[in-house]
């Protein structure tokens, strides 16, 4: 496990390197930030002194290898909005977002199964219509309507909730709801699909002559089979959550990385970017090692020491 | 119906034959059993008015071509078949209850204690997820309401009875870390974990080398006598069925058409269908011999014949055949009055020394569903 | 309606802003967002000017003159302390300047008010101040007021996040991402406030901060939209805000003069104002609103005339001028509320005028390269949306800028516009005002380089708890010791 | 390359989870005379309400805008945000005006075409690079098939709204530009799936048998691969039509979407969001639009991912009737 | 013997694969297989599954590229050949898969199907005409009818399709047919029809098969000589009815024992079942792979490899057995079966 896990890494450090040399390259395409941080009738001079400050005049190969020097003393350069440390800002923003990632994709998983399982157990039945048609629903609802209707009526006409925020777990709610409604509504699919598949394996069958009943070939049998297709989505959707809940966080002013990361691409932020941007990959390429052996943990047939039939 | 495997054909056939004493033997009876298939051409029926017996201590082969039923048959014994198949008529009676009329959650009782399955395919049957402990132990914690470590102790003893080496370290792979031949012993083992007295094996054998063919069979016959079960050895390897069966029911098409003491039916088949199988294997023939093989192919199930389901491959097909369809009527002469055929069912029965005591009249008659049975000649 | 998380105590004014602070370094105030939070909170200039009055007022500069044409002396407030207990004195104020003005610190605040020019700063005594310009400067002091004073202990070499002031409030927590808080301050010189505490969160949606405030969340929100519908806890303020089309002159059609007073004839002001804005802003008819020194009180805004937009765009083809070719109306998406919608019906009632436009919205960083120096390139005419807010109280800090041929954000002008303009800057007092009365005529009549649309009125959203009246600066300056609690 | 082995079996764990495709068996559904496409359809009835759901909006995509004219565009400003389910202003005003007095109607009906012509594009785009990609990587394996995922793993974690914005910047804002990225960044579902299901095929035995001839690699993933895989991929882009119609709007919602005058459901649902309180029809009628026809084809999709499938089309050409119960409660015998 | 028109010489073929138990990762698929086959002859290849009975297959259909050792066709190595030689080599050996539902591709039509290799060899038949021509007569050989060209696989029955993938491998007219089981996936009758179908199109056309199968019965009935696989190499080669009558290598002799006989003669028959399970070919016994299940075995077998001896038989026939203590002939079966039982006793 231990020698596919390095393995894994090292073949994942080209990527990545990949990922932020892309960042880089297109960030510097978005133009010079200056005219951003300068006042409106700022002169040339003083343009190209911040040009110069911040090393913008060099070559952009030069300031690659810059970047990269730096990078490998773990100097990830400063905001230019801010004047923090890039990667301190990173990694505050990054919590919210995986705590909100995690959450939601927990519960998506967690109702999804129930759900899923519910409608799989008869196909075509009225709780498989029912099931499908919400889930359907759910995915393709614009997430950020669905968040300011849901404060128009959660948090003003009835006030169970706070608009928006962090501070305490009933802040949690909207957020949360608006971005689990994708994730479950594909996952039920997902989940259903394979579940009414698992369902019509002869390992079902053999384990209903064993005397199984409705419940526990449901729990037992058919759900950690049909696990596996929902985990490679689950990964997905979760990449998904992570590089895309900037709609949920800029409606709830919650104080994430997809925030972060439109803001300083907007601001042309370019340190700031890159270090979110780097953070992310690393965390995408660490959750698919994850799923990878979120696999071998469902089904032995896939971990990595074994002959392949 | 008026086929000789209806319950007043058989209850006549027990009532004239066995006594109170001898009614033991007779573990399941299977009477009228029909299953239908929804389809998108409407309903279908798959298998059609099957009856048959099995005995305890003895081996029943369901004999016949792929797709005329075998499986089907053998799934709604155990209950367990797909959602697009109802059973349409018929009994299933083991041990006196009759499993048709009982709901699916009250068939769950019987299922592992009375009756155990093991299936055609052993890669795809057993669960790729769990190790075989696991799914070994279940129906001991499902039945008997062992805990998980009792329930594994169980399972390592199954995987002795059943000849897996070093059972305890083995007890923790999972299916795929066991050869086609294990994993079959595997799921025999899971069948005849709580002792049934019905024990159903559809084509155990087929995917297997004819060493581990030999290997399984050895261990069913093993099981067999230890557990005095009834088998029903579903195959349609007529050698098989030679090596190893007591009696055979071949099946056409969704229905019986022969049925009979093994040594009987081989020896001298009263249904086309029979005997156009037998001469099919490329036995006492020289190299380059041409096969007999029997032309065509069996009807599809949405247009099976009114008449004889044969009638389209049968060389002594007549009007009669088209028009009506025979019954399964007793055919051939009783192995009593035959000396010859007596001579090689004792030989043929090699293992099952206890079953014959109630002699020659506890055993089926032969039957046969072919207007002209008598008219088969055999070289 | 009082369960809002964040626990609205009843000593602590809770405000919604637009967006997070990128740092509170006092000499960055002059940014809406950095500002809005510190200024006249956190820290304090030496003069202050009077929103509504748009006089100067004394703060921590008692009294100043000039005492040559480029020498400004200026008389310190006594008993003064900085939050860290420093005293503040002409070292302090000097050192301020110093930093902000004359340092390699590039402060946003020196090139907004102070250009290049290098100040001479003297602290003569512990009281006096001297600066000294370049040039003669009739505006110093009012330069001298987006300067926020801050400690010599002051970072010179590095911009400071959580400056110390000499104000009501000092910062306790910056919680990033989530919240910043202040609280009073007990060694402060002036008059307690009435909150002990304020705390700022932000909120990017309008409607959200809006929600904040009906749903009990918040006390204060910036930058409300009239669409929000927050009812009577929506208090309307002039903010100072003009917008306006800008014309480039230099492409054809707009190099046309008859074009460009079609524009300003084929825009419905009064429509757009009534039916976008719901009668609350006012129909422009210059770039500065009133109460800005130089407001021109005589100018009416163009009267809305298709048929002579037309004909004047018939005349200038009739002239060879190829009125068919493109003009880009280059709008910013989300600057002001409601831009995407003003930008269409713009593009609507120039279109009607015959005129062939394209709406190209843009985000910030690109919009700026059309609207300052040097411009994109463009091929075509560009007639630019700009949304202008003169905070400095001057027309000079428009006029400068917009209308200069050599102007920041000013595609031309002209030699005797020029000439005007220079002179403007140099006056002072009533000639002052009135020279740049006539500036804003003789762009209205003769350059015709903008088609003003409205002066913009802000929304507020307050909640019945808290007694607040905004004025003009009070989306750069919300001074919380001007709320107090109603009850 | 022994390395490489390892990671190829992890890789396929992590890829090619969707259930076997077991081998026809003999037991497959009775032969001949498959009961048409179309009559599939008309057996089930969602499935049909969702493909004539899906016609309509195609065909007011088509021809709509032709017949609102400039509607769509025709402001009013005395008449805003007029509410809807009246007649009293026209029919063109049944679905309301806008904020700036526009049709609702003719709008949604312009939008959509806009909708489509980014929605539709992008996919195909997507679809058609991915798939042959996907197909080539996994038909040959090695290291094509190693660098193509590696490919659609930095594609995945790179920031799309960056991209957008970036090209946005470089070019202009248009709908093509949208589609470009859109497609760009949906590029590694398509090849992932491809991929997975190519190197499925490839070793399956017909395949061999088409190498036992000496058919090239390019006849056979053009003769055997793509028909197979097919079906899966095109079910995935109908899937993804509702994504890209999502992703759509959420551009919209950070301004760097589809931008006015052009209108899409996405941009009118990212506007209308603040007049939700004063005028709720702005972005309810344009997210019932978007949600109507994503579920449509979601239907659909669900459907002809079953229809298409041999070894599942018999599930579709079931009478309904019945098909809850798994094991027939006989009645008691008399 | 038929003068020899394949013949393979030490052909092995080792796969990489996952770490093993023991930590190997190298795969013995073929280990050193010689053979010939001649003009006109049916070799059949008999074994275990798992033995590499298919991996021989493939490999002389250049499925897979050998490790060591020559394929030799008319004198030709085909593993040289490129371009248009190797197309022309292609087009003489042919192979039917096992699988007749696996081997079709379900979407295409049975005529396309067989017309399928024309695509790449397209100088046989140019003409679009010529080719549906040709596609008919092939159906009729096989025993179909011409109409069924359109018709979609899943239309026909196992043994049809099974006619279907062997008119495509005639459709090239090769000289040599690999047959991989080409009847095991196959209901009797229709095995029976299948390989009547072979025996004339061999009689008519004069083709070599190479028939592998684990049914003797069969392959008894079909092979002129016989090679016996077990893992990864030929232990036994000789005419068929020598080897099936006069087994020398105990696995031959096992397997014959083993595999069940339609005899309704009653003839009580001893068998050998073998105890144990066939070894993992990645870790293959040291010596003899056979002995671990062999009764016969010593200590010299788990020390040295046997190497193939010509055995001769009473009647002066011979063949080639590798073992150190090959069968008695003239004790025949029933001693080896009594063996087999006191060795399994103990
Ligand atoms: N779920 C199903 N839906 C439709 N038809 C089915 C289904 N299951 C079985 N059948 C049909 O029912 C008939 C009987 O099938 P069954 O599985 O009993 O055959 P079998 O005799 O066991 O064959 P084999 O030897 O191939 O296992 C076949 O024609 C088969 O096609
Ligand atoms: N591509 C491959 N990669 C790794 N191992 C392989 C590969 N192909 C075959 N093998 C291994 O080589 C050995 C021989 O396989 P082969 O398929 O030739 O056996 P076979 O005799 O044809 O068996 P069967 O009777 O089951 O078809 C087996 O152990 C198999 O697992
Ligand atoms: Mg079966
Ligand atoms: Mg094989």
């Amino acid at each position: 496990m231990l020698t596919y896990l390095r393995k894994r890494i090292i073949s994942s450090a080209l990527p990545l390197v990949v990922v932020v040399v892309g960042v880089f390259a297109l960030a510097r395409m978005t133009g010079n930030p200056a005219a951003l941080y300068l006042p409106l009738n700022a002169t040339q001079q003083m343009r190209d002194d911040f040009t110069a400050r911040n090393g913008l005049d060099q070559p952009l190969l030069v300031q690659m290898a810059d970047y990269f020097g730096g990078v490998l003393r773990l100097d990830f350069g400063q905001s230019l909005r801010t004047g923090q440390d890039a990667a301190a800002m990173a990694l505050r923003a990054f919590p919210a977002t995986l705590q909100l990632a995690a959450t939601t994709m927990v519960l998506a998983v967690v109702l999804a199964v129930i759900v899923g399982c519910w409608a799989a157990l008869k196909p075509n039945g009225i709780a498989d219509r029912i099931s499908s048609f919400i889930s359907m629903a759910a995915a393709s609802i614009p997430d950020f309507w669905l968040a300011i209707v849901g404060i128009w009526i959660f948090a003003i006409t009835l006030g169970w909730v706070p608009t928006s925020g962090v501070s305490g777990a009933s802040a949690w709610v909207l957020p949360i709801a608006t971005l689990l409604l994708r994730p479950f509504g594909v996952l039920v699919q997902i989940v259903r699909g394979s579940m009414v598949s698992a369902l019509s394996e002869p390992y079902i069958k053999l384990a209903r002559s064993r005397g199984a009943g409705e419940l526990r070939v449901v729990t037992h049998h058919a759900l950690r089979n049909a696990a596996a297709p929902a985990l490679t989505v689950a990964g997905d959707l979760t990449v998904g959550l992570v590089n895309g809940a900037v709609v949920v966080e800029t409606i709830f002013g919650w104080p994430g990385i997809g925030k972060l990361m439109i803001d300083s691409i907007l601001q042309r932020d370019f340190a700031v970017l890159q270090a979110a941007v780097l953070l992310t990959a690393v965390a995408i390429f660490a959750l698919n090692i994850l799923i990878d052996m979120g696999y071998a943990l469902l089904d032995a047939r896939v971990r990595p020491v074994t002959v392949k039939a | 119906m008026k086929t000789a495997a209806d319950p007043s054909t058989l209850r006549r056939t027990r009532g004239s034959t066995a006594t109170e004493s001898q009614a033991h033997d007779v573990v399941l009876q299977v009477s009228g059993l029909a299953v239908d298939i929804r389809t998108h051409r409407g309903t279908v029926r798959a298998v059609n008015s099957v009856g048959f017996e099995a005995r305890a201590g003895e081996t029943l082969a369901l004999l016949g071509e792929s797709g005329c039923g075998k499986s089907m048959t053998a799934k709604a014994l155990a209950g367990i078949m797909d959602p697009v198949c109802d059973l349409a008529d018929g009994q299933i009676v083991l041990n006196g209850t009759d499993l048709a009329a009982l709901t699916p959650k009250e068939r769950l009782k019987f299922a592992g204690p009375e009756l155990g399955i093991v299936f055609q395919d052993a890669l795809t049957a057993l669960n790729p997820v769990y190790t075989v402990g696991t799914q070994l132990g279940e129906a001991f914690r499902i039945h008997r309401g062992l805990n998980a470590k009792q329930a594994r102790a169980e399972a390592i003893d199954l995987m002795k009875r059943v000849g897996i080496p070093e059972p305890e370290s083995r007890v923790n792979s999972y299916p795929h870390q066991f050869s086609g031949g294990m994993r079959q012993r595997i799921l025999i083992a899971m069948a005849v974990a709580l002792n049934p007295r019905l024990l159903i094996a559809d084509e155990p054998t087929t995917a297997l080398d004819v060493t581990v063919q030999a290997q399984i069979m050895q261990l069913l016959r093993k099981l067999r006598e230890e557990g005095q079960m009834a088998v029903i050895l579903i195959t349609h390897d007529l050698a098989v069925v030679a090596e190893e069966a007591d009696s055979v029911a071949v099946m056409y098409a969704g229905n019986v058409v022969e049925s009979g003491p093994v040594a009987e039916v081989f020896a001298d088949p009263r249904h086309p269908y029979t005997k156009g199988l037998l001469e099919s294997v490329p036995v006492h023939l020289e190299r380059g011999d041409q096969l007999k093989s029997i032309p065509g192919s069996p009807p599809e199930l949405h247009d099976i014949p009114s008449g004889c389901v044969y009638q389209s491959r049968c060389p002594m097909v007549q009007d009669i055949c088209r028009a009506e369809r025979p019954a399964l009527r007793p055919a051939g002469r009783r192995r009593a009055e035959n000396g010859a055929a007596t001579a090689t069912a004792d030989l043929e029965r090699t293992t099952s020394a206890g079953t014959n005591d109630g002699g020659a009249t506890a055993r089926p008659v032969r039957t046969a569903a072919c207007h002209f049975s008598e008219e088969i000649t055999n070289a | 309606n009082s369960d809002g998380a964040g626990g609205g105590a009843a000593d602590t004014v809770r405000v919604v802003l637009g967006q997070e602070p990128p740092t509170l370094e006092a000499c960055e105030s002059n940014l809406t967002s950095t500002g809005v939070v510190v200024r006249s909170n956190v820290t304090e200039p030496l003069i202050e000017r009077n929103p509504q009055s748009g006089e100067l007022e004394p703060k921590l500069a008692t009294e100043w003159k000039a005492t040559s044409d480029t020498e400004w002396t200026l008389k310190l407030r006594e008993g003064v302390n900085f939050q860290d207990g420093t005293p503040f004195n002409a070292e302090a104020a000097a050192f301020t300047i110093d930093r902000a003005v004359n340092s390699k610190l590039g402060c946003n605040v020196e090139g907004y008010v102070f250009g290049d020019a290098d100040l001479d700063v003297k602290a003569v005594d512990a009281t006096t101040l001297t600066v000294t310009t370049p040039e003669p400067d009739p505006i110093l002091p009012l330069r001298l007021s987006f300067l926020e004073v801050v400690p010599t202990s002051t970072s010179t070499t590095e911009k400071v996040r959580e400056p110390i002031g000499t104000g009501p409030y000092k910062i306790d927590s910056w919680d990033a991402g989530q919240k910043i808080s202040l609280s009073s301050w007990d060694g402060y010189w002036g008059n307690k406030p009435a909150y002990a505490k304020a705390e700022y969160q932000w909120r990017s949606e309008s409607s959200v901060r809006a929600a904040m405030i009906t749903s009990g969340e918040a006390d204060v929100a910036m930058g409300l939209s009239p669409d929000d519908n927050i009812g009577d806890l929506g208090v309307d303020y002039p903010n100072n805000e003009t917008v306006a089309l800008r014309m480039d002159a230099n492409e054809a059609p707009l190099n046309d003069i008859r074009i460009r007073q079609a524009v300003n004839y084929a825009i419905d002001k009064e429509g757009i104002v009534n039916s976008l804005y719901q009668g609350k802003h006012q129909v422009a008819a210059q770039l500065v609103p009133e109460g800005i020194v130089g407001h021109n009180d005589e100018l009416k805004g163009w009267p809305f005339d298709l048929e002579k937009a037309k004909s004047l765009v018939a005349e200038a083809k009739a002239d060879g001028v190829d009125t068919s070719k493109q003009i880009s109306l280059v709008v910013r998406s989300a600057q002001f509320p409601k831009i995407t919608e003003l930008a269409q019906v713009l593009q609507e009632q120039l279109s009607q005028a015959g005129l062939n436009v394209k709406l190209k919205m843009l985000e910030t960083s690109q919009h700026l390269t059309y609207q300052v120096r040097p411009f994109a390139e463009d091929d075509g005419a560009v007639a630019l949306m700009t949304q202008h807010g003169n905070q400095a109280g001057d027309a000079a800090f428009t006029v400068d800028q917009y209308m200069l041929s050599t102007g920041a954000q000013s595609y031309f002008g002209t030699p005797e516009f020029d000439a005007m303009i220079k002179k403007a800057d140099a006056a002072s007092g009533d000639d002052r005002q009135k020279a740049f009365e006539e500036i804003f005529a003789y762009q209205n009549d003769k350059v015709v380089q903008f088609a003003h649309i409205s002066h913009q009125t802000g929304i507020l959203g307050k909640a019945k708890s808290v007694n607040y009246t905004p004025n003009s600066s009070s989306g750069d300056e919300l001074r919380i010791s001007e709320m107090t609690p109603a009850s | 390359m022994t390395s490489s082995l390892t990671d190829d079996a992890a890789q396929e764990g992590q890829e090619d989870r969707q259930p076997a495709k077991q081998p026809p068996t003999r037991n497959a559904p009775p032969k001949d005379g498959q009961p048409s496409l179309f009559r599939l359809l008309l057996k089930d009835r969602f499935a049909t309400v969702a493909a004539f759901v899906l016609l309509l909006v195609g065909l007011t995509a088509l021809v709509g805008p032709a017949l609102m004219g400039d509607l769509a565009t025709k402001q009013n400003l005395l008449f805003a945000n007029k509410a809807p389910f009246t007649m009293a202003h026209g029919w063109e005003y049944f679905l309301g005006s806008d904020s700036l007095g526009r049709s609702m109607l003719a709008r949604l009906v312009v939008a959509s075409r806009t909708t489509l012509s980014v929605a539709l594009p992008a996919v195909a785009v997507a679809l058609v690079i991915g798939s042959l990609w996907g197909v080539w990587a996994g038909y040959h394996r090695g290291w094509r098939e190693n660098v193509s995922m590696r490919i659609a793993d930095v594609i995945m974690s790179f920031p799309s709204l960056l991209l957008a914005v970036v090209v946005l910047y470089v070019f202009s804002p248009s709908a093509a530009n949208i589609v470009l990225i859109l497609a760009l960044t949906r590029i590694p579902i398509y090849l992932r799936t491809a991929r997975a299901e190519s190197a499925e095929l490839q070793s399956r035995t017909f395949v061999d048998a088409a190498r036992t001839f000496g058919a090239k690699p390019n006849a056979i993933i053009v003769r055997h691969v793509i028909p197979v895989v097919l079906p899966t991929l095109l079910t995935l882009a109908t899937l993804e039509f509702c994504y890209v119609m999502l992703a759509e709007s959420s551009l919209s919602f950070l301004g760097i979407g589809i931008q006015p005058p052009d209108v899409s459901w996405g941009l009118m649902v990212s506007q209308g969001r603040q007049y939700l309180q004063t005028a709720w029809w702005l972005s309810i009628f344009p997210g019932v639009a978007i949600v109507v026809t994503t579920i449509a084809a979601n239907v659909l999709a669900a459907w002809l991912r079953i229809a298409t499938d041999p070894a599942q089309r018999w599930r579709l050409a079931l009478p309904r009737k019945r098909l809850i119960a798994r094991i027939p409660v006989k009645e008691a015998q008399p | 013997m038929p003068e020899p028109l394949l013949s393979i010489e030490g052909l092995t073929k080792t796969f990489h694969v996952a770490k093993s138990a023991s930590g190997n990762t190298r795969l013995k698929a073929l280990d050193g297989i010689s053979l010939t086959v001649g003009r006109g002859e049916t070799l059949g290849l008999v074994g275990e599954s798992g033995c590499g009975k298919s991996t021989l297959a493939r490999t002389l259909m250049m499925l897979e590229t050998p490790d060591e050792g020559t394929v030799s066709f008319e004198g030709t190595n085909p593993f040289g050949l490129k371009g248009k030689e190797l197309l022309a080599w292609r087009r003489r050996v042919q192979m039917v898969f096992q699988d007749p539902f696996a081997s079709l591709n379900a979407r295409m039509s049975a005529g396309d199907i067989i017309a399928e290799p024309w695509a790449t060899h397209r100088s046989l038949y140019p003409s679009s005409r010529e080719r549906d021509e040709r596609v008919k007569e092939l159906l009729q050989m096989v025993g179909l009818r011409a109409s069924d060209a359109r018709k979609s696989p899943q239309e026909f029955s196992g043994g049809q399709r099974q006619r279907i993938g062997i008119a495509r491998a005639l459709a090239l007219k090769p000289d040599v047919i690999i047959l991989d089981e080409p009847v095991s996936a196959l209901d009797l009758s229709v095995q029976a029809q299948v390989l009547n179908l072979l025996n004339e199109l061999q009689k008519e056309l004069g083709v070599s098969y190479i028939f592998i199968s684990h049914d003797l019965t069969v392959v008894r009935h079909v092979a002129d000589r016989v090679a016996v696989m077990y893992l990864g190499r030929i232990i036994e080669t000789g005419e068929t009815e020598e080897v099936f009558d006069h087994p020398r290598h105990p696995y031959t002799a096992a397997l014959m024992s083993a595999s069940p006989k339609l005899d309704v003669s009653g003839a009580k028959r001893d068998r050998i079942v073998l105890q144990g399970e066939l070894p993992s070919p990645l870790d293959p016994p040291s010596g003899c792979h056979f002995r671990t299940r062999c009764w016969k075995a010593q200590d010299i077998c788990a020390e040295v490899a046997p190497e193939p001896q010509v055995l001769t038989a009473p009647d002066g026939r011979r063949h080639l057995a590798e073992c150190h203590f090959p069968l008695d002939t003239i004790k025949g079966l029933t001693g080896a079966a009594a063996a087999a039982s006191t060795a399994n006793a103990l």
